[in-house]
C-alpha cells in the first residue's frame, strides 16, 4: 500500500475517570497493530477522578520523535476541554464531542465542527458511558480510513471477557465508524494515512524500556518505594518477577530501597532502585555510602517538578545538579542521560556495567515526558548487550576489598565463594575493609576513590553531534533530544548552518575533549526543562567556554515542536 | 575450629563494656551451630555495638547509623544460603532505624538481629536513647527525660515478629542459647540484649541487671507462643526482668514465600538472555 | 458558626471515596467544640487523605509525604495555644513515615491524628500499603502481598499511646465522637480511621465494613485504661471489627513537661536581650 | 607585668580515658585564667576509651589565629605519644613522662627530656592515677613560671567536691611544681611567659558561640539528632532551655529535625537545627519543602570527612557543593561560612535575620576544627546584634501566604494573630497556598521563588582582604581564615606581594561584584580542606575567573601553620 507523507495530532481531553485515557489507548494500540508510528503524550492531574486531563496521540509515516501543539483532531469529553485548546487548533482542525453532552456557542470555535449525537450514533452508549470509548475509536479510525478488520480484531483483543461486552463494543464501534463516513467529514491531512509494516518494532514508554534494560543487563533485585513518574519501573519488574527469578521489593521508604540496594549488591547480584527528585533527597545518605564501600549501585531517577511534591504529574529536568553533587563528601559517580526508548534501555544496561566495573553508583536520569513516552520504536536487541560484571576474584584468604590498584578499583569478590572474607564499612578503612584512624591511609583511599573518575571520563559517552558548519550549536540532553533533533533538522532544511548536540552522559565531563568540540561553534545555545540552566551550568563550569543563550522551560510540559521551533526562531534571525 | 576462628581486629570498647560478653556470646553461638567465617554475612550501622562485626570474622557490611536491617534482609535475600545476623545499638536500631526495624518485623526475611540495648547513646558520647527511662539527666536532657521510654519487647510482639527473645550481656551462657535459637528459627529473629555501659549509664549497671533478671524458662510457666501472655512478660521491668525467649510463631519467611527464589539462592542463577529477548518482543 | 465556616476548596477526590466522610466528621468536631479556623493547625504529608486540610478552613501545612508529625509536633510546641490536627494515609503515617508515629507516640505532644487507611496507596494508583492484607495481589505485589500487615494499633497501644480509638468513615457521627474526644485528651491522640478506597481497594469495601463494625461502648464491657484488653480488641479483626476508644491512659503531655513552656507559648515569649548577654558573659 | 613576645606549643597525648584531656583543660583553664591567649587543638578518636588521642595548647603574647605543629613541650601519657610525635619536636623541645611507665632508649628520641618518677614526685598518684594529671599541670605551671596561688585557685574550683580530694590534688600540682623547679630545667622559650590580662574576652569553642548566636537571636526552638562535631551545639542550647525559654528537643532522626523546624516556624518562633553531612544527607527532602513553603530555617553543618560515615571526629570542608545544592528542584538558600569564633556568633544572628527576610534555608557551614576550636576570643556584643524578623503582617481575612510582589518575598503572619489564615503546601501552589495545577501560576511562583537570589546576592558579605599588591592571592573560606591570615601575614612581614582573602558567605555569590576583586590578582590560589578543591571550582563556575592554584589537606587534620607555610613557599618562589 503506497502511502504519502503524513503527520497527524489529535487529542483526546476529559476528566480522570471519563475514560479518555481508554479510548487513547485503544485507538493507539490499533494504530499501533496497523503499523503506524505513533506516539503519545499525556497529561494527567494528580487525582484519580475529574480534573483536565488529556491524551495526545500523533501518527506519522516516519519515527517521531517528538509532540507537537498544533492540534488536527480535537475529542472532546466535556466542555472544558473544547476551550482549553482552542489555541491549539488551526482553520482545518476538527473538533469532536457529543452534542448531547457539550451545548456550545459555535460560533467561538476554531476550525470545523463535527458534532455527534449519541442517542442516535449509539443509543446504548447513552445507558450505558462505559461504551462511548468505543464509539470515538470508530469516529477516528472512520477519520482516518483505517482498514475496518484489524481494528475490530484489536477490540477482540481487549474485551474478551463477556461475550455481550464484546459484542456491545463492535456494535458501537462500527457505529462510530459508520457516523463519520455518513458524515463526509473530508480533510486533506486525513486521507491517504496508510502505515507502512514496520518489522519487529516494540511499542512501550520510557520506564518499560529501563526496566527491560535492567532485565538484560540481568539485574536480579530491584527495590523502590512508589512515586510518580518512577512507579511503574517498579511496576514492570514486579510483572517478571517469578519468570526472571528477580527479587522486586517494595521498600518502606526510599532509605531502605537504596540501603538494600547496596545490600544485594554487596552479596554478588545485580540491583537497582529507582524514583523521584523528593525520593531521592532520601537516598542521598546512601549514595554517599556507596562511594565509600564502592558497592556498584544502579539508581533510575524519573525527574519532576520541584522543589518538594511540586507538580507529581508533570515533567521537569531540575535535580541535575542535585544529582551531580549528592551525598556529604567526595566520590565518583555517573549520570546517564537517556534521550530515547532505545537509549533508555542501552544506556541502563551499561549504566549496571560501569557500576560494577568502577564500584560506584551510577544514576539513569529521565523525566516525565520519557518515563511516560509512549511510542513506537525499533526492537532491542539482545545481541547488542554485553554484560560486563568488572574485576572479580575467587577470594583467596588473604582477600582484601580494597586492596590498592592502578586505577583506584579493587576486584570484587562473592561473600561465599572462596576462601576470603568480604568487608566493607562506611568508616574510613584500611585494604582490608576495616576502620582505621591512620590519617596516611586515609589519604591513600581519598585518592583510590577519586582516581575512579579519570578512568570514567575516558570511557564517557561523547555527545551525539548532527549538522554541518561552525556557526550555532543547539545543545541538549536528557528527553529534550527528540526535540531538538526535529527543530533543527527543520533549520538545516531551511538552510540554516545549526547542529545539535545531545548529551546522553552528563557526569562526569571529559572537559578536555569537550572543550575543543564546543569551542568550534560561534553560537552556543542549550535547551533545558528547568529555570536555571543547570547543564549549561554544569557544562560551562566544567569547560570554561561560556554558553551565552539559553532556552528554559520550566512550566511543567516538554518542549513541543512549535515551543521550540519560535524560540529558536529568535536566535537563528 | 574453636572461637580464635572468629577473632577479629582489636577492640576499641572501654574496659568493662557490656560489648564483650555480647561479642563472645555470638562467637560462641556461631561455633557451637559450626558455622564458618566465610559462612556468615554480618551488618551492622553506627554506634559502639555497630562496631561489632570487625571484632569477628565474617563478611561484613559496616553501613549507615540506623540502615543495618534494610541491607540485610537484602543480602539475605541475594543470598539465602548464607547466615544473616545484624548488629546495632537502641538508638541505631529503635532511634534513627525505627521504622526498618518495624517493616523488616512484617517482611520476616529469615536473618537474626541483636540489639545491644545499653539505653544511651554511648558513641556520641552519652545523649539519652529511645530506651532511657524517664527523668534521667544528660547533656542534652539536661531536665531529665520526658519522652516515655519505648518498649521495643511489646513493639516487636504487638506486630506478631516470628522469634523475640531477651538477653543480657553478662549472661553469656543464656544469651549464646538465645543467639543459637534465633538463627534457628526461620524468620526475623530479634533478639534484645540488655547491655550495660559502663562510661556513660550509671544507673543500669551489671550489678543492676544481675539483681533483677530471671529466666522465663525456669518454671516452664511462659507459653511464648501465647500473643498476650507475651506482651505481658514484656511489660515486666523493674524489680524483676524476665530473659528467654518472649514469644515466638510460626509465620513463613520471606524467603519461603518469594517466588524469585523458588530455584535457590539469586546469586547463583545463571542469566538466560533468550528469556529477556522473549519478553522484549512482547511489547 | 456552622459548617460552611470550615468550607474551603474543591475536593479532588473520587466520587463514593471514604475520605468524604472523614472531613465531615472533622468539620462536625470542629463546629461541635467551636474552634474557629483561625485556632486550629491542620497538618499532613502527600497522598488522599493529605488533601483534607485543603478542603477545609484553618492554618495550613501540607508538607512532605510522611512528615506530618514533627512539623505538627514543633509547631504545637511553638503554639500551644492552637488546636493542632494531622492527617495521613496508611502509607503517609505507616510507612515512609512509621518513625515520626512511633516516637511521636513517646513524645506524647498534645495533638491529635487521624489516619485514613484505606490499607492500600491511592494516589500512587494502587500500590500494597502496610495494612494491605495478605495475598492482595496488586500492580507490584503481582505474586500477593506476603509481608504480614502492620497492626498499627496494637503498635499504638502496645507503647502506651496516650489515646487510641478507631473510627469509619461511613459511621460520620461515632467518628466525629472520637475527634471530640481526641482532641480533648491530652497528649498524643491517634485515630485509625476505616476508609474505602472506591477506586483501588476492592475488598475493603464500605459495605465489607458495614458487615463487620460494631461499637466497643456499646456493651460496656471494655476498659480502655486496661493495657492487655485493650490488645486484645486490637488484635480482633475479620467477621468483627471493633470501633471506638481502644486503649487511653493520663501520661501527661510534654507540653506540660517541658519546663521552657511554664511561662505561656514560646511564640508569646518576649526576647531578653541583657538573659543573653549574662549567657556570654559567663564564658 | 611586662612580657617578652612568646609563642608556646604544649602537647599532652596518651590513650582515652588516660585523663590527658583533664590535664589540658585543667591547664588551659588555668593559663586562660591568668589571662594568657590560648588555643587548643583535639585529636580524638571515635573510641571512649584507648587509641592515641591528643590535645595540643597553644599560648601566646597575641591573639592566636590557628595550630603549628611543631611542639615545645610533649608531656607523654604512654610510650606510643612520645614515638607518635617526635617528627614534631626540635632540638630544644621537652619530651616529659614518668620514667616508671615508659622505659625507651633515650638516644632515639630527639631533644631534651625531663623524666619523672612518680613514686618519688607523688607516690599518691601511683596509688590512684586520677592524681596523675594535676602532678602534670604543676609539671607545666612550673616550667611556664605560672603565679602559683592562681593556677591553684583553678584546682579549688575545679576540685570541689570532698575536702580530701581537693586537698589531695592540690598537694599533687606543688609536688609536680616543686619537681620541675628543682630539675632547674632552662628553656628560653619557657621564660618570661607573663600573660597580658584581658578584658571582656571570652573563652569557647567554635559550637559554643554558634549557640550563643541563635540564643543571642532570638531562637526559640532547637532540635537535632546528635551527631559529633555538632552535637555539642545542641548540648549549649540544652543548658539554656528553661531558662532562656528555649524548647530543646532530640529528634528521633535528622529528617524529624528540619521538619520540626519548618513546623515551629510555620508557627511563629525561630528554629534552628544542627548536624554533620551524614545527618544533613537526611535533612535534603526537608531543605528543599523549606525552599518551596518558604519558611525561614537555619542549619549548622559542621563538617566531617566523609563519605558516609568517614572519620567521625576529624576535620574536612568536603560538604560545599552538596550543601549548596541540597535538595531537589531549584530555589534560594544561602551559605556562610564563618572564619573566627566571632564569626560563629554573628554570622548565626544574620543567618537568623536572612531567614526571616527572604523565606530560605540558611546553612551556618562548620567544620570540626572550628566546632571544637577552644581559644579566648573578644567578648561578643549584644548591641551589635539585630533582629530583623523580615516583613510581618497582622492577617486580614483574605491573608495570602504567596501574594506576589516585587522581590519575590510575601509577609508573613504569626497562625493566630489576626483573622487571616496561613496555608503552606510542598506542592505548586497558589498566591493562597492551596494547590494548584495551573501551569501559569507554576511559573510565577518559581519565578518568585528564585527572584530572592538576586535580593540575596546584593546583601552578600564581601569577602574580607588584607594585603596590598596585585600579584598574589591566597584565598580560603569558613575555619582556613585563621591560618591563611597568619601564613600570608608572615609572607608579607617577608616582603612579598601577597594578599589574603577569606569568604565568610559561599552561596550566593555576587559574579559580577566578585570578578573585579579576583581579576586584580595574577596569581590566584585557593586553600581548602578538601581533595577536590570545591570552592574553586565554584567560584570559578560562578564568575569565570581561572584560579589555577589549589592547596588542597584531606587526611582529617586542619592546616598547621607549617603546613601552609611550606605548601606557600613552594607557589611564591
Ligand atoms: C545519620 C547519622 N546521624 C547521627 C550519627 C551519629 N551517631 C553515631 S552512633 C550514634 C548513636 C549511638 O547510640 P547507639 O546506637 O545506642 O549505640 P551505642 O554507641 O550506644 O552502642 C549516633 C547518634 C551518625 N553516625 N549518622
Ligand atoms: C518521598 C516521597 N516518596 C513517595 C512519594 C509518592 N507518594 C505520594 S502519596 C503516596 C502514598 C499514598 O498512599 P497513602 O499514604 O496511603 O495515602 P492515600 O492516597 O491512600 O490516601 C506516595 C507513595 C512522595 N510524594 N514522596
Ligand atoms: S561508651 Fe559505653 S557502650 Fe561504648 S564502649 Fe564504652 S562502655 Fe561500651
Ligand atoms: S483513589 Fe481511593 S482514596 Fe483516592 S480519592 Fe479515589 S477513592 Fe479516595
Ligand atoms: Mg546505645
Ligand atoms: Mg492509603
Amino acid at each position: 500500500m503506497a502511502s504519502e507523507a503524513f503527520d497527524v495530532n489529535m487529542l483526546i481531553g476529559g476528566q480522570a475517570g471519563q475514560g479518555m485515557q481508554t479510548s487513547g489507548q485503544l485507538l493507539a494500540k490499533s494504530l499501533l497493530k496497523l503499523g503506524f508510528y505513533i506516539s503519545t503524550l499525556q497529561s494527567f492531574h494528580s487525582r484519580i477522578r475529574g480534573g483536565h486531563n488529556y491524551y495526545q496521540i500523533r501518527l506519522a509515516s516516519t519515527p517521531i520523535n517528538c509532540m507537537t501543539r498544533s492540534v488536527d483532531v480535537l475529542l472532546a469529553f466535556d466542555e472544558n476541554t473544547l476551550w482549553e485548546h482552542q489555541g491549539e487548533l488551526h482553520a482545518d482542525s476538527l473538533s469532536i464531542f457529543n452534542s448531547e453532552k457539550i451545548k456550545v456557542d459555535h460560533g467561538k470555535l476554531k476550525g470545523r465542527l463535527l458534532e455527534l449525537s449519541m442517542s442516535q450514533v449509539y443509543p446504548e452508549a447513552v445507558t450505558d458511558e462505559i461504551f462511548t470509548n468505543v464509539v470515538y475509536v470508530g469516529v477516528l479510525a472512520g477519520l482516518l480510513n483505517c482498514p475496518e478488520a484489524e481494528v475490530e480484531s484489536v477490540i477482540g483483543e481487549t474485551f474478551n471477557k463477556g461475550a455481550g461486552v464484546l459484542e456491545k463494543n463492535v456494535a458501537g464501534y462500527r457505529a462510530g465508524r459508520k457516523f463519520v463516513q455518513d458524515a463526509k467529514v473530508s480533510n486533506p491531512r486525513l486521507t491517504n494515512v496508510h502505515p507502512e509494516k514496520q518489522e519487529r518494532s516494540l511499542v512501550l514508554h520510557g520506564n518499560e524500556a529501563i526496566a527491560l534494560g535492567a532485565l538484560a543487563a540481568g539485574c536480579r533485585f530491584y527495590t523502590a518505594y512508589p512515586m510518580t513518574p518512577a512507579s511503574t519501573i517498579l511496576e514492570t519488574m514486579a510483572h517478571y518477577m517469578s519468570q526472571a527469578q528477580v527479587v522486586v521489593e517494595q521498600a518502606e521508604d526510599e532509605i531502605a530501597a537504596l540501603n538494600m540496594v547496596l545490600g544485594a549488591s554487596f552479596a554478588g547480584v545485580r540491583a537497582m532502585t529507582g524514583t523521584s527528585g523528593g525520593g531521592f533527597s532520601l537516598m542521598v545518605e546512601a549514595v554517599s555510602l556507596a562511594g565509600m564501600l564502592e558497592i556498584p549501585a544502579v539508581i533510575a531517577l524519573a525527574m519532576r517538578p520541584g522543589p518538594a511534591t511540586g507538580l507529581p504529574t508533570r515533567t521537569e529536568q531540575g535535580d541535575l545538579e542535585f544529582a551531580i553533587h549528592a551525598g556529604h563528601g567526595e566520590f565518583a559517580r555517573v549520570l546517564l542521560s537517556p534521550g530515547t526508548h532505545a537509549e533508555c534501555f542501552y544506556q541502563t544496561t551499561h549504566a549496571f556495567n560501569l557500576a560494577d566495573r568502577y564500584h560506584v553508583p551510577v544514576l539513569v536520569l529521565t523525566d516525565q515526558y520519557l518515563s511516560d513516552w509512549y511510542t513506537r520504536v525499533p526492537e532491542f536487541k539482545m545481541e547488542q548487550v554485553t554484560r560486563d560484571y568488572g574485576p572479580m576474584v575467587e577470594g583467596k584468604a588473604d582477600y582484601a576489598r580494597y586492596a590498592l590498584t592502578d586505577n583506584g578499583v579493587s576486584p570484587r569478590m562473592v561473600p561465599g565463594r572462596g576462601e576470603g572474607l568480604v568487608v566493607v564499612d562506611s568508616d574510613e578503612h584500611t585494604q582490608g575493609g576495616h576502620l582505621t584512624e591512620d590519617l596516611a591511609v586515609r589519604e591513600k583511599m581519598v585518592k583510590k576513590r577519586l582516581q575512579k573518575i579519570e578512568g570514567l571520563k575516558r570511557e564517557y559517552f561523547m555527545p551525539e553531534v548532527m549538522g554541518t558548519g561552525q556557526d550555532t550549536l543547539v545543545m541538549c540532553w536528557g528527553s529534550n533530544r527528540g526535540v531538538v533533533a526535529d527543530v533543527v533538522a527543520h533549520f538545516q532544511q531551511l538552510g540554516k548552518a545549526v547542529t545539535w548536540m545531545h548529551f546522553k552522559q552528563v557526569w562526569p565531563l571529559p572537559e578536555e575533549r569537550l572543550r575543543p568540540l564546543l569551542s568550534a561553534y560561534r553560537h552556543l545555545v542549550m535547551v533545558e526543562n528547568n529555570a536555571t540552566g543547570q547543564f549549561a551550568r554544569v557544562l560551562q563550569g566544567e569547560t570554561g567556554v561560556t554558553i551565552a543563550q539559553r532556552i528554559l522551560k520550566y512550566d511543567g510540559k516538554p518542549f513541543l515542536f512549535e515551543d521550540l521551533l519560535t524560540a529558536l526562531e529568535k536566535l537563528l534571525v | 575450629m574453636d572461637q580464635q576462628a572468629y577473632k577479629g581486629m582489636e577492640t576499641a570498647w572501654c574496659p568493662g563494656c557490656g560489648n564483650f560478653g555480647i561479642l563472645n556470646a555470638v562467637k560462641q553461638a556461631l561455633l557451637e551451630l559450626e558455622k564458618k567465617p566465610q559462612e556468615i554475612m554480618l551488618f551492622s550501622g553506627i554506634g559502639q555495638a555497630a562496631k561489632l562485626p570487625h571484632y569477628m570474622r565474617g563478611h561484613v557490611f559496616n553501613g549507615l547509623h540506623g540502615r543495618a536491617l534494610p541491607a540485610a534482609q537484602a543480602a539475605k535475600l541475594a543470598n539465602h544460603r548464607l547466615t544473616v545476623l545484624a548488629f546495632g545499638g537502641d538508638g541505631d536500631m529503635y532511634g534513627e532505624g525505627g521504622n526498618h526495624f518495624l517493616h523488616a518485623i512484617r517482611r520476616n526475611v529469615d536473618i537474626t538481629v541483636l540489639v545491644h540495648d545499653n539505653r544511651i547513646y554511648g558513641l556520641t558520647k552519652g545523649q539519652a536513647s529511645p530506651t532511657t527511662d524517664l527523668g534521667v539527666k544528660t547533656k542534652v536532657q539536661t531536665e531529665g527525660v520526658i519522652n516515655g521510654p519505648l518498649n521495643p519487647l511489646a513493639l516487636a510482639i504487638s506486630q506478631h515478629c516470628a522469634f523475640v527473645a531477651r538477653g543480657f550481656s553478662g549472661s553469656i551462657e543464656h544469651l549464646t542459647t538465645m543467639i543459637k535459637a534465633g538463627i534457628a528459627h526461620p524468620g526475623f529473629s530479634y533478639i534484645e540484649v540488655m547491655q550495660p555501659c559502663v562510661s556513660f549509664n550509671h544507673i543500669n549497671t551489671h550489678a543492676w541487671y544481675k539483681e533483677r533478671i530471671y529466666d522465663v524458662a525456669q518454671d516452664g510457666k511462659h507459653d511464648p507462643t501465647n500473643y498476650l501472655s507475651a506482651l505481658e512478660k514484656a511489660e515486666e521491668w523493674g524489680s524483676r526482668i524476665p530473659l528467654g525467649v518472649i514469644y515466638r510463631n510460626d509465620r513463613p519467611a520471606y524467603d519461603s514465600l518469594c517466588g524469585a527464589l523458588k530455584n535457590g539462592p539469586l546469586v547463583d542463577q545463571v542469566f538466560r538472555p533468550e528469556l529477556i529477548a522473549q519478553f522484549i518482543r512482547h511489547y
